[in-house]
């Protein structure tokens, strides 16, 4: 287990690496991108004087270094700062306060990413079904026309933008069949039943979009699987066609759908903002395009790196998991 | 101005969120349109309503908010010295006191306020409002901690320019004085007879300094209203409001407050908003929204169908979109240029742009088209429904542009439809016809704000519009046309750079008068004393179309808001 | 009735007929096997015993019965019970024809219980037991790993066991030695010789080495271009050949006992290794490929280095030429330490097709070392190539011909043109004949040799089968782990090994009369017990 | 699997194939597959539409810009008058509602940047992915661990602030399709492809064939692109096919954001964003922009497939199986070409020995 314990370390000096350069990345994004933080902050009707004292307030106008220096204090020491009426402390590590609205940033995290997760978990079970599925029976049925229509349906919920296929669902679910309420983000925590039915669209939307990718790869590993020898000697020893597509051709598949989904999971948590956006559910994605937009540096930086904190530990995984499916790789 | 929406909505959402409740049930309804209102039989006290909304309640300090009238939500838990009169239409933009007994008194120049507190005020907690806390409440919208609220409080106090809040300057605002716990006096710097209008902002909402947490207080502000906030979940978009029994409707002559309990969710999508309206299916029965109004694309649908066109109100909100002109910047440094360009549009183009006949006027004023405001109808340059291009040509000519016209028109990309590249496509589109090429230079929101807020980058021909703080001419003509109010290092508004001695002198002028009507009549004519100089192009106000739930009932839309008023509704 | 019985089989893959009109038959119990080239036919022979082409596009004539079964005839579920159950199948490489997702015992459980209604643990327990039979050790274990954790002779007998576990009446192996190494052979050959005589099921063997055949088989059906071109018993065909084809394939085969025919003179060393050690991977994964190695190589002279797999040979190849750079000792060149590639150091490769990039014409791949020394005359560059294509006995007009339009043979002649482009002193031949037809190995060997008296080049002549060696090497290496274990005279080393290893090698070199196999498998089975 | 046997047996035989060029393999076996043909075809003609929209337009008398105020009813939200969203001789597909522009002109010229976005963000993820590919298959440990953190930082970018950076440093008159193109490409596809190649690579440089031409004295870079990069062609094909589609997709997703291409530059994304709140008062307006997106995107997909299959590397990696005893480590090394498990997978041969592991 040393090589293992060497690549979880060789990983973790790179995720930390990648993060620390998304930010760095970040701050000089926002110093050359137009808008006036302490303005928008302040109010489009803020006099010269009040935007001043905004952006004394949030430090705008210290150089971009010791921006970025207050921000790795945060990160290692914690820091304090003022509600006006009193002095709070930010624990590290700290990711500095909302210019907009004073909160704490981790805390805005810590509101957002049930969100997103839930809305990524369950999507991920109704894409993997989906796509799986799809992949296998089109594997077994290639170059048939149950293939061509799993291909093209698959492919629409893929070519579709989700913007559409989500506002047309609700319309049609929710607004003339009345199967499903209209989706409104619920606590799991509060109630379980209501969390599940009012992100099912989500789900769903999300899920078309990416059952495709799972399909195509289903298909094309079983193919591959297919086409190796060993299927040949089960073949040739009487094994059912059916065990063999499988437990056989199926699990040839597993390693790299299993690294797929790690993967997709880990972009999606910070990346279905389409998603987020049209069904309304305060997530991280949808929280970081607002931020953007008003330029809320600390909760843009916060976002990100939660986000890119995924997308990392993701593909780290998908590295684990491929090792773990399929034990004759080595880990690099 | 109001801030507008800053996130993308394909769908303008109007940029005003407001508030209320009053009535209680000892003074029962009040007589309503009975078109306006939704059902038949009367408002029943009871229910939760829900409220459906895009822009989340980010916002929730007095001190940051930017409102109208003192705002829609923030209304049902902030009380101001004084409010909006919430009725239908036209009689909706008056003025009227809240916790005050009147509406000020001033004295003789308009330059010091006095207000009484009425009997019997409470904080949700029972202890009382007194006029301490008004002034509290004020002197922290000064902190740079709570910035975002409107700027007259720090143009018109005597001394606050430089005032930075009472956590940083312990010794507080000498413009307020509070001889005694329900008296209050507000110094100016010059005469404001609009002085009332200002004391509806949640500004003058009262916050107990004890209760003070700073930046955190808007996770549960203190209620001074009808309702109090139970919970607040991710920052607004979330908020559940309850019964605030402290409240007294004996006091609150304007909130009807019927429903029990009133749940806001945000951050949806605005055609969401529509299509659960629409369907009212469920808690939706009883939902309403305000900050949503129907987009062209929900307008054509609903107004295929009786049972939806029913559950449609109408608003009318101060505001004008418009072409604004630098003359600084050539061509338009000749009037010749400006006045044929004002000849070539084609507003019925832009009119369909911006959602059609249904959700836009056309406007060749810039004051909006109501009483409130002066309005005074004119037409300096015709350019009837679709452009006069043929005169557009001969001023063109006469100018020396004999064979055409190339030119730069700045938007925004953001979709919020006052400033959006559809009604600039169509503004190139209409030009064409006169011989002037137009393109188009799309910049993001931010981008775009900082360009033309800034007399040093402003661009010489740009899509602009502004909204009322309150529905006078004030607030609406002196940021963009008086001489003294533009600002060279900072955010600018006056975008044809207008220093005119007979203007500045002329809303000083007004700005004495107390009788608000005969106000209005000269800000009428002010304003079309400057619509000669062709410095704007109107191009439209618009119209807001609000669908409400199946189960609404006592719909109440002001011409000072244009949005159904939550204090108002009635879901039982 | 016979276990077998073929009729006038013919296999078409489209335009191409892989067997015409073959007909044989075997007893129960018998055992027979189907000897050619590539390209013979044998292997689709034995996949049409099973039916394997059903569905595949092939058209198949004929017929074929198995232990009774009409294999054209049959429905799919008839043809699914013969498969495994009647008639099993042993495939050529033990690692890919085993799911790498699985251990071992419970595939051959799966097998199992695909002919036999009994529960998953009977199943596993019988997988168990056949393991035992095949003598995996401690088989109760074993049969939770998966393939890769066995080594490839440990794959081949659970291959085997497989195809025992529903005791077959015929046992179908198909090239089942090919992919092991000389002693690793020897055992499984022994096993399936140890089985037949247990279970006394039929035995067809597929194989491409008469060696094999001559050690395990009772027949021989001797096949080419997919028809039989003569059919007997093993000793008697091996003796005494009746047909021409037969008598060309012995002679190709190379002899392990044969003496190679006239020494050259040995001239002066150009290269040498001292010491040199090769490491690969780090840390505590760190292994040794090549352990302390010394030995030279001198003008006209052949040195075979032979080695199981995993003996270090190819890394020694590759640092001798400069691809591979040592972790310890030096690689010296006409006296001189020499570090990186070296245009007088050059190589053949072992494989064909891989050492050919197969988008570009052989007569650019042949000039590239033209290229890269800086020649810029196009028509100079042409003639040389031409010239070499020539040489190494193609055509000048195969310059703009691609990879896939030569034979493996050929193929090999353009690897050798290409190291002769450079003007070397020294090729080092990494398994150049390996992967050839017998008949074919011989013609690339004696080109090797006259281009060897000719240009008075040396040759460093690396392969794992012994027989070639023999045949070419002045003086051998012999390796083991990556340490040089014999070294000296090719007839000494192969006359009177000194290292037991050497010996032992030898000894399981598949002898071609199988009198004197089966004397040699009696000697195997005596240390074996003892 | 006979397949399998099939091709061992008629391989390595000593008898010359009949020469058949690679190039010309390939056009045979694309033929064979009527689909990928009929995929070929459609676009084909999606591209000669998009190229010849100008003419197309100008043959049914309109331009995407023009307003038509007077097809559409202004009270209802601008609603085209007619059928069908005001199909008529003039107006062959109807016209946009609230501006009344002619939609066949909108949509045949939303085409040419639909297919001109996707194709350029396409061409920019294969160079660059096959160019980091290649250098961190053939760089030293270093070289390999700097280039997948640059991979690593871009695929953790979020989209929106790829954009907003690009947007704020690049100059205004920058055209701005281009500009989508180069965001969609540099914040998704090319590190896939970049993956995809190293693995590739990796593989390739243990081939003996780019031994033999380290040994004739080639320098590295000039083997990256004479003997490695003519076979990464076939992968960077097939995977260009699959980037296509989802480019188009993404185009439409920036065009959401408020980030696309800027008006009135018609593209089908910008259509769909503005259409899917008509879906019920004017179906044909979002039917239109998403029919033409997914006939592309499907045509696009299936010529992949096509393309893939008639590319098949199986097929070419069957021919060297011969009777070779090193054939597994081999075929272990192959990567899939299709199995697009975005990330690392390093696949490694095991160590050839033998003896329990």
């Amino acid at each position: 287990m040393n090589g293992f314990t060497g690549f979880v370390l060789r990983r973790v000096i790179g995720a930390v690496v990648t993060l620390f350069a998304l930010s760095v990345i970040i701050y000089v994004v926002f110093y050359v991108t137009p808008g006036n933080v302490a303005q928008i902050t302040c109010g489009p009707r803020c006099s010269p004087a009040q935007v001043h004292q905004v952006a004394q307030q949030l430090h705008l106008d210290d150089p971009l270094y010791v921006r970025y220096g207050h921000f790795l204090q945060g990160i290692f020491a914690g820091q304090d700062y003022s509600t006006g009426t009193s002095v709070e402390h930010c624990a590290a590590p700290c990711l500095g306060q909302s210019y907009q609205t004073g909160r704490q940033v981790t805390d805005v995290i810590w509101t957002k990413l049930p969100v997103s997760v839930s809305l990524v978990l369950g999507a991920m079970v109704i894409w993997l079904v989906l796509g799986i599925g799809t992949g296998v029976l089109s594997a077994w049925r290639r170059g048939r026309f149950t293939e061509r229509a799993l291909t093209a349906v698959t492919l629409a919920g893929t070519a579709t933008p989700v913007f559409v296929i989500g506002l047309v669902l609700m319309i049609v679910v929710c607004g003339e069949l009345r199967l499903l309420p209209f989706p409104q983000y619920v606590n799991l925590t509060d109630d379980p039943e209501q969390w599940a039915w009012n992100l099912l669209l989500p789900w769903l939307s999300l899920a078309l979009i990416e059952a495709a990718g799972f399909a195509r790869l289903t298909r094309a590993s079983m193919l591959e699987t297919l086409a190796e020898d060993h299927i040949r000697t089960f073949r040739a020893y009487g094994v059912g066609e059916r065990a063999i597509i499988v437990r056989h051709a199926l699990r040839g598949a597993t390693a790299s759908v299993i690294a797929l989904n790690a993967v997709t999971v880990g972009s999606a948590v910070g990346g279905a903002v389409l998603t987020e956006t049209l069904f309304g559910l305060p997530g991280i994605g949808q929280e970081l395009v607002h931020a953007v937009k008003v330029v809320d540096l600390p909760v843009v930086v916060g976002m990100v790196l939660v986000t890119g904190f995924f997308v990392v530990l993701a593909n780290a995984l998908a590295d684990v998991l491929y090792a773990v499916a399929d034990r004759r790789v080595v880990l690099a | 101005m109001r801030q507008p929406s800053v996130i993308a909505r394909r769908v303008a959402a109007a940029s005003v969120s407001l508030v209320v409740a009053a009535g209680a049930a000892a003074c029962g309804p009040e007589d309503n349109d009975a078109k306006a209102s939704g059902g038949d039989s009367a408002p029943q006290k009871g229910g939760t309503l829900t409220v459906l909304n895009s822009e989340p309640q980010t916002d929730f300090d007095p001190a940051r908010l930017y409102t109208s009238g003192g705002g829609n939500v923030p209304s049902l838990v902030f009380r101001t010295l004084t409010t909006r009169n919430r009725e239908n239409g036209a009689a909706g933009a008056k003025v009227v006191p809240d916790l005050a007994t009147d509406t000020g008194r001033p004295n003789k120049d308009a330059t010091v306020w006095t207000y009484t507190l009425k009997k019997g005020l409470k904080y949700e907690d029972g202890t009382p409002i007194t006029s301490a806390d008004i002034k509290y409440g004020i002197e922290r919208s000064f902190a740079p901690e709570l910035s975002g609220g409107a700027p007259y409080l720090r143009d018109w106090l005597t001394g606050a320019a430089d005032y930075q809040g009472p956590y940083k300057d312990k010794k507080g605002l000498s413009a307020i004085g509070t001889p005694d716990e329900r008296t209050i006096v507000f110094h100016l710097n010059k005469p404001e007879g609009e002085f009332p209008y200002l004391a509806t902002q949640t500004q003058f909402t009262p916050v107990p300094k004890a209760k003070d947490t700073g930046t955190k207080y808007e996770s549960h502000p203190v209620s001074s209203g009808p309702y109090k906030v139970v919970s607040n979940d991710n920052d607004g978009e979330h908020l559940v409001l309850a019964r605030n029994t402290h409240w007294s409707a004996a006091t609150d002559e304007e909130r009807k407050a019927y429903p029990d309990k009133i749940d806001v969710r945000s951050g949806l999508d605005s055609s969401v908003i529509n299509q659960r309206l629409s369907a009212s299916q469920g808690a939706d029965a009883a939902a309403v929204t305000t900050d949503t109004n129907l987009g062209p694309a929900e307008l054509a649908k609903v107004s295929g169908d009786k049972a939806l066109a029913a559950r449609v109100g109408t608003g009318h909100f101060g505001y004008t979109n418009y072409l604004a002109f630098n003359p600084t910047v050539k061509p338009f440094d000749d009037p010749k240029v400006r006045q044929a360009i004002s000849y070539a549009i084609d507003r019925s183009s832009v009119v369909n742009a911006a959602g059609g006949s249904a959700l836009a006027e056309a406007a060749t004023t810039f004051l909006p088209d109501q009483k409130s405001f002066g309005y005074t109808p004119y037409d300096p340059f015709p350019a009837g429904t679709s452009g006069n291009a043929a005169k557009a040509k001969e001023l063109l000519a006469q100018a020396g542009h004999k064979n055409g016209l190339s030119i730069t028109l700045t938007h925004s990309n953001s979709k919020d439809f006052e400033t959006s590249p559809e009604i600039a496509t169509a503004v190139q589109d209409a030009l064409k016809k006169a011989g002037i090429t137009v393109k188009l230079q799309g910049l993001e929101d931010n981008g775009y704000r900082d360009k033309i807020h800034s007399v040093k980058t402003e661009p010489g021909f740009f899509l602009a519009h502004w909204g009322a703080d309150w529905p006078s001419g004030g607030p609406f003509l002196a940021p963009i046309f008086d001489g003294r109010q533009i600002v060279k290092d900072g955010s600018n508004f006056n975008s044809g750079l207008l220093d005119d001695k007979s203007v500045n002198t002329e809303i000083d002028a007004i700005n004495k008068l107390t009788d608000l009507d005969a106000a209005a009549e000269r800000w009428g004519a002010l304003d079309r004393k400057i619509g000669e100089k062709a410095l704007v192009v109107p191009l439209f106000h618009p119209v807001y179309k609000r669908l409400y739930g199946e189960d609404v009932k006592n719909v109440v839309i002001s011409d000072w808001t244009g949005v159904l008023d939550i204090s108002q509704v009635a879901v039982k | 009735m016979s276990l077998l019985e073929v009729t006038d089989l013919t296999v078409e893959f489209g335009s191409l007929r892989a067997v015409d009109g073959l007909s044989f038959s075997l007893a129960e119990g018998a055992a027979l096997a189907l000897v050619g080239e590539s390209g013979s036919g044998k292997s689709t022979v034995a996949g049409a015993l099973l039916g394997l082409h059903r569905g595949t596009g092939a058209q198949v004539t004929g017929t074929v019965r198995v232990a009774g079964t009409d294999v054209e005839a049959a429905s799919d579920e008839e043809l699914r019970r013969l498969r495994g159950a009647k008639a099993a199948m042993v495939f050529q490489d033990p690692l890919s024809s085993l799911d790498p997702y699985y251990a071992i015992g419970d595939q051959i459980a799966e097998v199992h219980r695909a002919h036999a209604r009994v529960s998953r643990r009977a199943a596993r327990a019988r997988a168990v037991r056949v393991l035992e039979r095949v003598g995996i050790p401690d088989a109760a274990r074993r049969a939770r790993s998966r393939p890769h954790e066995f080594s490839g002779g440990m794959r081949q007998r659970a291959l085997i066991a497989m195809a025992l576990a529903c005791e077959p009446q015929l046992l179908i192996a198909d090239e089942p030695t090919t992919a092991l190494d000389v002693t690793v052979q020897a055992q499984i050959l022994d096993l399936l010789h140890t089985l037949r005589a247990e279970t006394g099921m039929g035995l067809l063997l597929v194989t491409h080495d008469v060696g094999v055949a001559a050690e395990s088989v009772d027949d021989v059906l001797v096949m080419r271009h997919g028809r039989a071109v003569e059919r007997g018993p093993v000793g008697a065909v091996l003796a005494a050949p009746a047909e021409a084809y037969t008598r060309e394939l012995l002679d190709a085969v190379p002899r392990v006992d044969a003496r190679r025919a006239a020494s050259p003179v040995a001239g002066e060393v150009v290269l040498e290794a001292t010491g040199v050690r090769r490491e690969f991977g780090r840390g505590k994964r760190a292994f040794a490929a090549v352990d302390g190695v010394s030995l030279t190589v001198r003008r006209g002279e052949t040195l075979g280095v032979v080695g199981e797999s995993g003996s270090g040979k190819t890394t020694l190849g590759r640092m001798l030429v400069g691809l591979l750079e040592p972790t310890a000792g030096e690689i010296r060149y006409a006296g001189r330490a020499h570090t990186g590639v070296n245009p007088a150091v050059q190589m053949v490769f072992q494989d064909p097709v891989s050492s050919l990039n197969p988008r570009r014409g052989v007569g650019e791949s042949i000039a590239d070392p033209l290229r890269a020394r800086g020649e810029k005359d196009e028509d100079g560059i042409r003639a040389r190539v031409a010239e070499l294509l020539e040489r190494v006995g193609l055509e000048a007009a195969h310059y703009d011909r691609y990879p896939h339009e030569f034979s493996g043979g050929q193929r090999q002649r353009v690897g050798i043109a290409r190291a002769l482009a450079a003007d070397p002193r020294v090729i080092v031949c990494d398994e150049p004949v390996s992967a050839l037809d017998v008949t074919t190995q011989a013609q690339v060997v004696a080109l090797l040799g006259e281009l060897q008296r000719e240009l008075g080049l040396a040759l460093v002549f690396i392969a794992h089968d012994l027989a070639v060696v023999r045949q070419v090497s002045d003086r051998v290496a012999v390796m083991r782990k990556g340490e040089l274990v014999e070294y000296g005279p090719a007839d000494e080393v192969y006359d009177s090994p000194r290292e037991p290893y050497t010996r032992q090698l030898l000894a399981a070199v598949p002898a071609l009369d199988p009198e004197l196999a089966a004397r040699r498998r009696a000697a195997r089975r005596e240390p074996a017990v003892a | 699997m006979s397949e399998a046997l099939a091709v061992v047996e008629t391989a390595g035989t000593d008898t010359t194939v009949p020469a058949v060029s690679g190039a010309r393999q390939f056009w045979r076996r694309l033929r064979a597959q009527r689909a990928a043909l009929v995929a070929a075809a459609v676009v084909a003609l999606l591209v000669l539409v998009a190229l010849a929209a100008p003419l197309l337009t100008a043959l049914e008398g309109q331009d995407p810009t023009t307003y038509h105020p007077a097809l559409i009813d202004s009270a209802r939200g601008g609603v085209p008058l007619g059928s069908f969203g005001g199909v008529s001789a003039e107006h062959w597909l109807g016209v946009e509602p609230q501006t009344g522009r002619d939609m066949f002109a909108r949509l045949v010229y939303g085409a040419r940047v639909s297919l001109g976005v996707s194709l350029g963000a396409t061409v920019v993820q294969v160079a660059v992915g096959i160019a980091m590919g290649v250098a961190a298959g053939l760089g030293n440990r270093w070289v390999d661990l700097v280039l997948s953190r640059i991979t690593d930082i871009f695929v953790s970018m979020p989209l929106m602030i790829m954009a907003l950076a690009l947007l704020a440093i690049v100059p205004n008159t920058f055209p701005r399709p281009v500009l989508v193109a180069l965001i969609i490409a540099l914040v998704a596809g090319w590190s896939t492809m970049a993956k995809m190649v190293r693995a590739q690579t990796l593989t390739l440089k243990n081939l003996d064939y780019v031994a033999a031409a380290r040994l004739s004295g080639w320098k590295t870079w000039r083997i990256a692109v004479r003997e490695l990069l003519p076979g990464l062609a076939a992968p960077g094909i097939t995977y260009a096919a699959l980037l296509i589609p989802s480019n188009i997709s993404a185009e439409a997703a920036l065009s959401f954001l408020g980030v696309g291409v800027k008006p009135p530059t018609p593209s089908w994304g910008q259509m769909l964003t503005s259409a899917d709140v008509w879906y019920q008062a004017a179906p044909q307006y979002l039917l239109l922009p998403a029919a033409a997106l997914f006939v592309t995107v499907f045509a696009l997909t299936v010529l992949g497939d096509g393309v893939r299959v008639a590319l098949d590397p199986r097929a070419a990696s069957r021919l060297r199986v011969g009777t070779g005893r090193r054939r597994e480590n081999r075929a272990r090394a192959a990567v899939p070409e299709n199995a697009l498990p975005e990330k690392a997978l390093p696949v490694k041969s095991l160590p050839e020995k033998e003896g329990p592991a």
